[in-house]
């Protein structure tokens, strides 16, 4: 289906950028005024707790020994321990890291749901009233800052109205017995409705202009006017025939959607008090918890390459066209 | 050779400038001066007051700007780089309420001894031997009488020699829904409110509710018998786990899993354990239990953070009968409080063999993973699910079992979603107002069914000055600078009235140590010019200068 | 490029609004010291003390925040932040992405492959989070925004202005200068750069609405300098002063009116910049 | 069978407005291979996709009607098109088959498309008729798996052709169905037409630039230029007694199929710049076709294309 050895090189490389920036990360961090222990300042914070604490935490180790430490710790999967929580960093990655997916995948997907048909049907409208409204409308809810619509929407929908929780993943005293109950149970989509509404109101602008540039191209195509001379209906000439191949960059777009929403999500994440990897970072970046911020960086940052290569493949996947000359 | 000849260089030519600025101003001009303070999310009355105080002293002529940075940084530069050559001269700092800093002791010694001034916590560098053996006495001082006496000599010194500026006692904010709780079954404890365990046991809950839901702004970071990580998770610990001791609502120990204690001489104390309790998993507290609890911590390799409360302890013995002896190496007034009020009593069963397996691995007992979280408190430990919330449940085996079914605590990380959850009734105690207390008042008014109650707070807020360091190492620059600050402005302006002046790190709510009077002194511009002018600084084209001869080191 | 300009202008209403838009805040940021009531950072007292939280009136338009400060002359001030980290950015952007893509097109070869290597690194990093840890790192100010940007955005201007110069390079009228004995130098910026301007314009307008929206949300996050005021810090402060249970929504909700105005004026104007450079979308 | 009668189309914009057909009529009768010539941009595109009934929003029909069968199908008066005639009357073959073939659908899928959602087949007797169709124009039946961009060109334009005929149209409109096709390939394709033609008993117009293709294969033609109609009649009449100057041009553009020499000489550039300076000129004086075609400048003009034409006939 499409060259093998090709696909192993971008891995690779993949891997080659990741490593360059946990580096870039590691010496920021490291290098970054503060430190990581005034957390722990306190009336009776002795001297020789702070010992203890730097020995514990490895800062007693010159910057090029902590870094070979942590290129091989990362390598094992091992990202060390939290200053703050004092639990394994991973540990603390993986709990947070289904809520931001859920988070990511379920308002990425209801933007790209309203984005893909609002946008066709406003390449059918070309050039109406409808069109000349919408656009600057869409354009606008891309310039809002998400956290201020957050903030709007929290104050109207949750503490005026009341008709959605105003944040975190239940109400006080549900227990998820695991990852998956909490992922399989209602209340927990209940109080995913409002923050994946706001993100998908921010995230929609995208699908959607790329969706109705792509239609009016490709309504312009040979294919397209063919199908009209076939008599087919409009509707189904819209849907079979334009949608479908405007649809692949759309898809395209979702999958570096998937890796960019991830890290933008950390504002919808501190406003709807939602426990994801975002505010896990900003969290630990403020309390200079080096161990947790980096980790979490370097999961985010994985997640973007990765995506990054996901949308090269898929594009192979999806159009007929380009897999068969890879073949060739 | 190519930089030595530039710092020679350099050296040269700043040592002309240098000699031609000392010798052209008689009077050298005080330098520009930052205030540092955390951001204002971190705080918004602090920060605002920091605002007020430097377009105050500004006007004394001195050119002060307001550096607000997240915590570790202040903290960095305030406590780690205290000693440097381009160190801090000017902070907003806090101290925040615990039930331990009920005793006046923590406080007057920690912050102003002097062996805490090059690493602990007298990071304003203030030096005093006279005041030291004001410290060194009230704690081996055990007639309460005469250790007010010590307490009350010590404020008016500290006072006198304006260490800090003090600011403000804040007032505590806590509310709860009268339609969940019966109205006035929350109890107070002097300096910290109605938030705590006395709360917690006695509160009522009516109208079909049976938990109790509380909020953090702080994320809890450990719930862990062994570790203080921050203010919150020393809110769940003391209730999960019991302590021989507990503060009582005035403010002194009283006996708790201990059911008395006789102090033998001033150095021996016996404690006769309350009979009967029994672990979260069903097995009796026994005297072993209680001596490991104590032993633990003395490895300061495994438990660090509470090493410092057993520090004063030589040794412990069962005496049967229920009964431990305390050898102490010094006496100390405030042990029952510092020591036997402080320390978890865990189950040697459980956490023995946790802690023995930890030795030798470089790790301490902070890194414990907990599967269980074994107390014997009025409250057992459920579920945390972690920057969300933690679970607890009714104890009722419990000697004093409380009345709510569940305490839960919810973690918001800001103060805006907190009120609003409150309003909904998702939180039905709000326990960590940080916000303005003019709005909760409001809240309070239009929602009805809300009882507020405010408490004057056991901490206080400052401005500490850096008194190694001209012009902070002048006794009367100092007091011209303290005394510039219109305290009514700081309760009014900045605190919104939530608060009540300060003029001693002792606060009126330990009426008992608290100095009469202290709070009570005349401030403003014009007397901080007038103190000025005395002590000989001048003001030219608007900008302070030292008294002639006096040089800034550089 | 003035007649396309011109042409913006005559043919493409979104273009003219974002422009009037641009005109309005450009205005209001050069008289700023004129139109502000007050100095936007100062505390006032009243007769009663502290002035906070007062409603709108005479002496304070907007009223004032629970510190005691004029929202209408913060608001004013804002835009001059606001226009100072946009533009900024757009300049970051518009120079790297224009420089990096003529030498890498024009000259290819291993300079090219760095280069692109670069890019691949640059668009690996998570850019929200980045700038979060660029603002502890270099300390809370309002240029992290614009390093960050600059740092990061470039390539996506780069790669499209170096495929336009692959095609360029190709040109009869390129070879011909090559064979005349032109210096690489000014081929590349006589004869090349010309032709890219506008591409390297469409970059830097997109790179303003993300500055702008970068720098909200980082001073909402608490990473932003407390002493300058911005409409982001304006929003930060009413959301932790409780501006929205205070109902103060004279407060939270022109910053946040402003911030779209100007992020949607570079919309506008990208877009209809788009329309003239790629005519073909319109038909 | 299908008449046009008076049809004008312009393409109206905002600040401008382009006549693409000018009052045009012709008419197909039952049977008859109709070829349209004209250079690219004449209008013979607008022309046939007004009777398919897709042209763009901005081209407006100002006059004429379209009748087929004699009822109509196209009013100016009313733009919409009531159009169940399309495919099953009146099929289309295009320009190029590459691009008018949907890339994201195997062929079959293309097929079962036009068979079960136009007519009434289902999905069983649309398989067969879809084999039959593909014997019809000789392309093994297995293919009909596969995706568009895996036929040649030829094979492509074979396919067009099935499709075409999928429903037994009256009348096939075939847009330059063999331009982008090598000289062989070309000749094959055609030959199809004809046979098709005689087989299916089908009317066919043929549009294209391509006088020697209507040469090959057509009966009648029209010959289009700047949206009108300039010349018609019987094929025989009109290449052998060229009037327009146009046709004369066309006529020596493009090789003879018939003839052994592939190469002939190309209308000189600087004759057809002549005679649109020439034509720009009346229309800016508004003055119309039958006092150009009267001009001096004219009958110089239509004198030296007459003298390359002779030219060309003793190089051969």
């Amino acid at each position: 289906m499409f060259d093998f050895w090709s696909i192993i090189r971008r891995f690779l490389y993949m891997i080659f950028v990741l490593w360059i920036v946990a580096t870039i990360i590691f010496f920021m961090f490291r290098l970054m005024p503060g430190s990581p222990l005034t957390a722990f300042i306190g009336t009776t914070f002795t001297d020789e707790q702070h010992d203890l604490l730097v020995k514990r935490f490895g800062l007693d180790k010159s910057l090029f020994e902590q870094y070979s430490l942590f290129l091989v710790n990362t390598l094992k999967g091992d990202f060390g321990l939290s200053f703050t929580y004092n639990k394994p960093v991973i540990d603390m990655i993986i709990q947070a890291l289904p809520n931001s997916i859920i988070l990511t995948l379920f308002s990425l997907i209801i933007a790209y749901i309203f984005g893909v048909i609002a946008g066709a049907y406003l390449a059918w409208k070309r050039d109406t009233l409808v069109e000349g409204i919408s656009i600057p409308i869409v354009l606008t809810t891309r310039s809002a800052p998400e956290f201020w619509l957050g903030m709007i929407a929290l104050a109207f929908f949750s503490f005026q109205l009341d008709i959605f929780p105003s944040g975190g993943t239940s109400a006080a005293g549900v227990i998820y017995e695991t990852t998956l109950s909490k992922l399989t149970s209602l209340h927990f989509y209940y109080h995913l409705i409002l923050p994946s509404l706001v993100l998908a109101l921010y995230l929609q602008g995208l699908p959607l202009l790329l969706m109705r540039s792509n239609m009016l191209e490709v309504m312009q195509e040979d294919f397209v006017t063919m199908s009209k001379m076939k008599g087919l209906s409009s509707w189904r000439i819209v849907i079979y025939h334009a949608a479908r191949t405007a649809l692949l960059p759309v898809a395209t777009a979702f999958t570096l959607g998937v890796g960019f929403a991830f890290g933008g999500n950390v504002v919808i994440e501190t406003v709807f008090s939602w426990p994801g990897l975002g505010r896990l970072l900003v969290f630990a970046v403020s309390s200079s918890d080096y161990p947790l911020a980096q980790g979490a960086f370097i999961f985010l940052t994985a997640i973007l390459i990765l995506m990054n290569f996901l949308a090269d493949l898929m594009y192979l996947f999806l159009d007929p066209r380009v897999s068969y000359k890879t073949k060739n | 050779m190519y930089k030595r000849l530039i710092a020679v260089l350099a050296g040269f030519i700043s040592s002309i400038l240098l000699s031609f600025f000392v010798s052209s101003a008689s009077a050298e001009e005080v330098r520009s001066m930052k205030l540092w303070a955390r951001e204002q999310a971190a705080g918004p009355a602090p920060h605002t007051a920091a605002l007020i105080i430097a377009q105050t002293l500004n006007e004394l002529g001195l050119d002060i700007t307001v550096n607000a940075v997240p915590w570790p940084q202040m903290a960095d530069q305030v406590w780690y780089k205290r000693l440097d050559e381009d160190t801090w001269d000017l902070t907003m700092w806090q101290m925040v309420s615990r039930p331990e800093r009920s005793d006046p002791d923590e406080f007057t010694y920690n912050l102003f001894h002097s062996s805490t001034a090059e690493k602990g916590y007298n990071f304003i560098g203030y030096v005093d031997p006279a005041f030291d053996a004001l410290a060194e006495k009230q704690r081996v001082t055990m007639d309460p009488a005469a250790r007010k006496e010590i307490i009350d000599q010590a404020q008016q010194h500290l006072a006198d020699a304006a260490a800090n500026a003090y600011l403000v006692h804040p007032l505590l904010n806590f509310a709860y829904d009268n339609s969940q709780f019966k109205d006035g079954s929350a109890v107070e404890q002097a300096g910290l409110g109605i938030k705590n365990i006395w709360t917690y046991l006695n509160i009522e809950p009516i109208n079909g509710n049976k938990d109790l839901v509380a909020q953090s702004l702080d994320e809890i970071q450990a719930i862990n018998p062994f570790f203080i990580s921050g203010g919150t998770d020393s809110w769940i610990t003391e209730i999960i786990w019991d302590r021989l001791l507990r503060i009582g609502p005035d403010g002194t120990p009283q006996p708790w899993a201990a059911e008395s204690f006789n102090w033998v001489d001033e150095q021996t104390i016996d404690v006769t354990l309350r009979s009967g309790m029994s672990w979260h998993d069903g097995k009796p507290v026994t005297v072993d239990d209680v001596i490991f609890s104590f032993e633990a911590p003395m490895n300061a390799e495994i438990v660090p953070m509470y090493s410092p409360f057993v520090k004063n302890i030589e040794s412990m013995e069962s005496k049967g009968n229920n009964v431990v002896r305390f050898n102490l190496k010094s006496s100390n007034a405030a042990f029952l409080t510092s020591s036997l009020a402080k320390i978890n009593l865990v189950p040697k069963h459980y956490y023995g063999p946790i802690l023995e397996a930890l030795d030798g691995t470089g790790n301490n007992a902070e890194t414990i993973i907990e599967e269980k979280r074994i107390g014997s408190g009025p409250l057992k430990f459920i579920d945390w699910r972690q920057r969300e919330q933690v679970i607890l449940e009714r104890n009722s085996d419990h000697f004093n079992p409380p009345k709510i079914e569940r305490w839960i605590m919810k973690e918001i990380p800001n103060v805006e979603a907190s009120l609003g959850q409150f309003r909904k009734g998702e939180v039905n105690f709000l326990t960590d107002y940080k916000g303005d207390p003019s709005v909760l008042a409001n809240i309070v008014q239009e929602d009805g069914d809300i009882t507020l109650v405010k408490s004057i707070d056991v901490g206080f807020q400052y401005m500490a000055m850096n008194h190694r360091r001209a012009p902070f190492d002048d006794v009367n620059f100092r007091r011209a600078v303290s005394l510039a600050i219109d305290r009514d402005v700081m309760v009014n302006a900045a605190w919104a009235g939530n608060a009540v002046k300060a003029g001693s790190h002792v606060s009126p709510a330990l009426s008992y140590y608290h100095k009469d009077g202290i709070t009570e002194y005349d401030t403003g511009v014009d007397l901080a010019k007038k103190i000025l002018a005395d002590a000989g600084y001048t003001v030219k084209n608007g900008r302070l200068h030292y008294p002639e001869g006096v040089v800034e080191k550089h | 490029m003035i007649t396309e300009i011109y042409k913006i202008f005559r043919e493409n209403n979104y273009a003219t609004v974002g422009v009037g838009i641009y005109i309005f805040f450009i205005l209001i940021s050069i008289f700023a010291d004129i139109i502000a009531t007050h100095d936007p950072l100062r505390i006032n007292f009243s007769s009663s003390g502290l002035a906070r939280n007062l409603p709108p009136s005479w002496e304070y338009l907007l009223g004032t925040t629970s510190n005691g400060r004029d929202i209408f002359s913060q608001l004013v001030y804002g835009s001059r932040n606001a226009l100072a980290v946009g533009l900024s950015a757009a300049l970051a952007v518009a120079v790297l992405g224009t420089v990096v893509g003529l030498v890498s097109g024009f000259y290819g070869g291993w300079i090219d492959n760095i280069i692109m290597r670069l890019a691949d690194i640059a668009l690996g990093l998570p850019f929200l989070p980045f700038v979060i840890v660029l603002a502890a790192f270099l300390g809370p100010n309002s240029w992290n925004v614009v390093i960050a940007i600059g740092l990061l955005l470039w390539p996506n201007a780069g790669r499209i202005i170096r495929s336009q110069v692959l095609t360029l390079r190709e040109r009869g009228y390129i070879e011909s200068a090559k064979v005349s004995g032109c210096s690489n130098f000014r081929i590349i910026f006589m004869h090349i750069a010309p032709n890219i301007l506008p591409l390297s314009f469409l970059y830097g307008s997109i790179a303003i609405g993300w500055a702008i929206l970068t720098e909200a949300s980082i001073s909402f996050l608490g990473f932003g300098p407390s002493d300058v005021i911005s409409w982001g810090y304006m929003l930060q402060d009413a959301y932790s002063s409780q501006a929205l249970s205070l109902k103060a929504y004279i407060w939270f909700i022109p910053p946040g009116i402003c911030i779209v105005l100007m992020v949607v004026a570079g919309f506008f104007i990208s877009r209809g910049y788009e329309e003239i450079l790629f005519p073909k979308i319109k038909e | 069978m299908l008449e046009i009668k008076n049809l004008s189309i312009h393409y109206i914009g905002k600040n401008y407005r382009v006549k693409a057909v000018e009052n045009v009529s012709f008419n197909l009768t039952s049977g008859e291979l109709l070829g349209i010539v004209g250079e690219s941009g004449s209008g013979k595109t607008t022309l046939i996709r007004s009777i398919m009934g897709v042209n763009p929003q901005s081209a407006k029909i100002v006059s004429g009607e379209i009748f087929y069968k004699n009822s109509k199908i196209l009013d100016f008066k009313d733009d919409s098109i009531k159009g169940d005639y399309k495919w099953k009357e009146i099929a289309f073959i295009p320009q190029s088959a590459m691009n008018s073939l949907d890339p994201v659908y195997r062929i079959i899928d293309q097929m079962r498309e036009i068979l079960i959602v136009r007519g009434d087949y289902n999905k069983k007797t649309a398989d067969k008729r879809s084999e039959e169709l593909f014997s019809l124009v000789g392309i093994e039946k297995n293919r009909l798996r596969d995706f568009p961009h895996q036929f040649s060109g030829g094979m492509k334009q074979r396919v067009a052709i099935a499709m075409a005929l999928a429903l037994d149209p009256k009348i096939l409109i075939a847009d330059e169905p063999v331009t982008a096709l090598d000289v062989i390939v070309q000749r094959q394709i055609l030959d199809l037409f004809n046979e098709l033609r005689n087989r299916l008993d089908l009317s066919i117009i043929l549009v294209t630039h391509d006088v020697s293709v209507v040469a090959y294969l057509c009966h009648k033609v029209a010959v289009m230029y700047d949206g009108e109609i300039v010349e018609t009649g019987p094929v025989k009449d009109i290449l052998e007694k060229p009037y327009h100057p146009y046709t004369i041009g066309l006529n020596n553009a493009f090789p003879d199929l018939h003839s052994t020499n592939d190469f002939l000489e190309p209308i000189s550039d600087s004759l057809f710049h002549e005679l649109d300076d020439l034509k720009n000129t009346f229309n800016s004086l508004s003055l119309n076709n039958e006092k150009l075609v009267k001009s001096d400048k004219f009958v110089s003009l239509k004198n030296k294309f007459t003298k390359l034409n002779t030219q060309n006939e003793k190089n051969n």
